[in-house]
């Protein structure tokens, strides 16, 4: 019986040595990656940005923010802190009031969804202005999909 | 006592068939198998037709090693878990020998080789077919889950068998196994109700049974080269030895389980195997064996089941359990 | 004869107990890394096509779920469940496993009785209990924000 | 970016943790279990706690069953919102979660090429 039982664990015991290495390994690439910080928005029109910039550096629950000042748009993409992510559709709205605030005339878009921030990034590097207004309202209704 | 079986012309097992699986490869009984499948199915289409091959193979093996052919046979008295045993219904129909279903659960075993020799005692059958057989993924799906379906068994679980194991009793015959003795189990029931440790509920039928033989036959455990049970496993084995110190009975290390020794050592199987596969294919191969070369004497079989249905633990019942024994003797 | 409650505290004694702290790292550890590798598809799928973080989770589901169909398929589910219990089962591929292998195992008695009949047999209560307690949840939160007691 | 994957291991984990206590120590079969978790996903969304647990820990939220309550809950109270208690009902009706559709479709895929095995 005893013998049954250490040759038992003795199996089981291996399975999670190679478990736990991996996530070991998984935990340091984690930690060597670097995030991209601080505040980057391109403007496009005639506006003073300075506003919105204060707006995103008083937010200490922000990790980077990146926005676009085009036409009568301003489309943004916000990173917060890991356990602000809770609150991610407050910090949203939040935000969303703050500059619409600031600015009257604009539309605003905050959006903390990775995905927002990686298309608006790349709508950042985008040569072609003509194809500016499409995409920006493409990615509106993109943020405001739902399952 | 009740119960109690004594056969003065004692008939004799003539020859055994034990046909296996291809997952009881890794039993270390392999070699004294008769036949083994390498296609879980045994070549059949379905798990059932596959089950049903098996013991007519088992059937026809033990009937060609006595020298008989199905036409000679009287009886044949066979038992799986399937509903309705439809495995052994149709084993039946193929070797077209009259048939009685037997029902002991994982006991069939034995009572189905208790019913040959009373049929052989009685003058009336010259050759019977006494066996049980089970076969893992038909049992499965219908006592627990699907095959495929992934749910942590615990350490106190046993692994259904696929193996079908027979004898062909025949009236009394120098130089065979002699069956001598028996005793009819009544069902024990003390309120077990994990379907994932039938060890433990079917331990204190065979203590039961064991304790009846014993004073009912007058006979001490010493008397017995060994005393096997069916498929208490790991677990329900050692709780069975912890039942017979309680019950003051002597023992000597003579006890074996054929679930706890199935598979060996080998921890996939959790405490060991189960199934009416499993006690009839380890007393007709390894038992049979080691008597025909005058190893063991006197032997007592106690095979246990555990009578439940899958509605019956689904309704939250206990698990009934039953032993029967029989003993044997080589001459 | 002995009685039933001597007995149970006999059996439970000799039973092994289950590894509670084995079992709970090992759920921990199974459970874990199937979130992490849908966060992976997730991310695949936000990467590559038109999904955000909301809506990037149906075909992450679908995707796990298919992955399980192969594991079942192949008999490997089975072991990585005998492994990781609740780490295997909890998460959607244990829902995709339990339907997957009805429909495999049920297979023998036709498509529609068989495959048809007992793919829910084990998922389905899932199915009820989601359902069912969606809408009572929606019914009271409904009741509640008319009598002004929480809003949406 | 990376940390979700953490959160996605940490809060999967322990909500499978928390399956396997239903598991050893309520001493629950599967289904029950299961069944435990989605009614609670169901109740948390009800709260209004669900949500931000996704936005918290992405997968390790959406991939258990618990996200199956929730998906449900939340159809049926975007309804609501919108119509009322016929929105209830007819919310019923509408949510759907992609679980069921690809458990039922690949199920049936796996029954046509697939058989089962019983080896260890």
């Amino acid at each position: 019986m005893n013998r049954f039982l250490a040759y038992y664990y003795k199996r089981r015991r291996s399975h999670i040595n190679k478990l736990i290495y991996s996530l070991l390994l998984l935990l340091v690439l984690a930690g060597c990656v670097q995030v991209e910080n601080g505040v980057h928005i391109q403007n496009d029109t005639n506006e003073d940005i300075g506003k919105a910039e204060k707006v995103f550096e008083d937010d200490d629950r922000l990790v980077s923010a990146i926005a676009i000042f085009h036409e009568k748009e301003i489309l943004s993409g916000v990173t917060v802190k890991t356990f602000s992510r809770f609150h991610k559709a407050k910090i949203e709205k939040e935000l969303t009031k703050k500059l619409e605030k600031h600015y009257k005339d604009f539309k605003v878009t905050v959006s903390a969804d990775s995905k927002i921030i990686q298309e608006t990034k790349k709508l950042m590097d985008l040569e072609d202005k003509d194809k500016f207004p499409k995409k920006i309202k493409e990615l509106k209704t993109l943020s405001e999909e739902e399952t | 006592m009740k119960g109690l079986l004594k056969f003065r012309t004692n008939p004799t097992i003539a020859a055994t068939g034990v046909v296996v699986g291809p997952l009881e490869k890794k039993s270390p009984f392999k070699p004294l198998f008769d036949k083994v499948y390498d296609d879980e199915r045994s070549g059949q289409p379905t798990n059932e037709k596959g089950h049903s091959k098996l013991v007519e193979d088992a059937c026809m093996i033990a009937l060609r090693k006595a020298g008989f052919v199905p036409d000679d046979a009287d009886f044949l008295l066979i038992g799986d878990l399937v509903n309705q045993m439809t495995p052994s219904n149709f084993c039946a129909s193929e070797l077209q020998i009259p048939y009685v279903g037997m029902f002991s659960a994982c006991a069939t075993s034995i009572s189905s080789l208790l019913t040959a020799a009373l049929l052989t005692e009685s003058g009336m059958s010259a050759c019977s077919i006494a066996g049980a057989s089970s076969q893992h993924n038909a049992v499965e799906r219908q006592f627990r889950y699907p095959v495929e379906y992934g749910s942590q068994k615990p350490e106190t679980a046993q692994w259904t068998v696929t193996a079908a194991g027979v004898a062909a009793v025949t009236p009394n015959q120098a130089g065979f196994p002699a069956i001598v003795s028996g005793t009819i189990g009544r069902v024990i029931d003390l309120g077990v109700t994990d379907p994932f440790n039938m060890g433990a509920a079917m331990a204190p039928a065979a203590a039961d049974t064991l304790e009846r033989h014993l004073n009912g036959h007058g006979r001490k455990v010493k008397h017995y080269d060994t005393i096997i049970t069916g498929d208490l496993g790991k677990i329900g084995f050692e709780i069975y030895q912890k039942l017979i110190a309680k019950k003051k009975i002597e023992t000597t290390n003579n006890l074996r389980d054929a679930g706890a020794e199935f598979f060996g050592d080998d921890s996939d199987f959790q405490a060991g195997a189960s199934g009416t596969g499993c006690s009839a294919a380890i007393y007709f191969s390894d038992v049979y064996e080691k008597m025909m070369v005058g190893e063991y004497k006197r032997v007592l079989l106690i095979a246990t089941g555990s009578l439940l249905s899958p509605l019956s633990f689904q309704q939250g019942d206990t698990i009934p359990c039953i032993a029967h024994a029989v003993e044997l003797e080589m001459k | 004869m002995m009685d039933e409650k001597k007995y149970a505290e006999l059996e439970s004694k000799i039973s092994p107990k289950p590894p509670l702290i084995r079992n709970l790292f090992t759920a921990f550890i199974t459970g874990g890394t199937i979130c992490l590798i849908g966060q992976g598809i997730s991310v695949f799928y936000m990467t590559y096509f038109d999904f955000t973080e909301r809506t990037a989770s149906n075909p992450t589901v679908a995707t796990l779920i298919f992955i399980a169909m192969l594991l079942t398929g192949f008999g490997q589910y089975r072991k990585i469940a005998q492994f990781g219990g609740a780490g295997s089962a909890v998460p959607i591929t244990g829902f995709g496993n339990a339907v997957i292998s009805a429909a495999i195992e049920h297979r023998s008695e036709g498509y529609v009785l068989g495959v048809g009949g007992n793919m829910f047999k084990l998922a389905g209560s899932v199915i009820l209990f989601g359902v069912a307690s969606a809408f009572i949840v929606a019914l009271i939160k409904t009741i509640l924000v008319k009598f002004g007691v929480v809003s949406w | 970016m990376l940390s979700i994957f953490v959160t996605a291991f940490v809060v999967g984990g322990l909500i499978c943790v928390i399956g396997q206590l239903l598991f050893d120590v309520a001493n629950l079969t599967p289904a029950h279990t299961l069944c435990i978790l989605v009614v609670a996903g169901s109740i948390l969304d009800g709260f209004g706690l669900y949500e931000p647990l996704i936005d918290f820990a992405g997968a390790g939220a959406t991939v258990p069953i618990t996200s199956f309550g929730n998906a449900l809950t939340h159809g049926a109270m975007a309804e609501a919102e919108k119509h009322g208690f016929v929105g209830v009902l007819t919310g019923m009706f509408e949510v759907t979660s992609s679980g069921i559709s690809a458990a039922i479709l690949f199920g049936f895929i796996a029954s046509v090429i697939f058989r089962p095995k019983g080896k260890v």
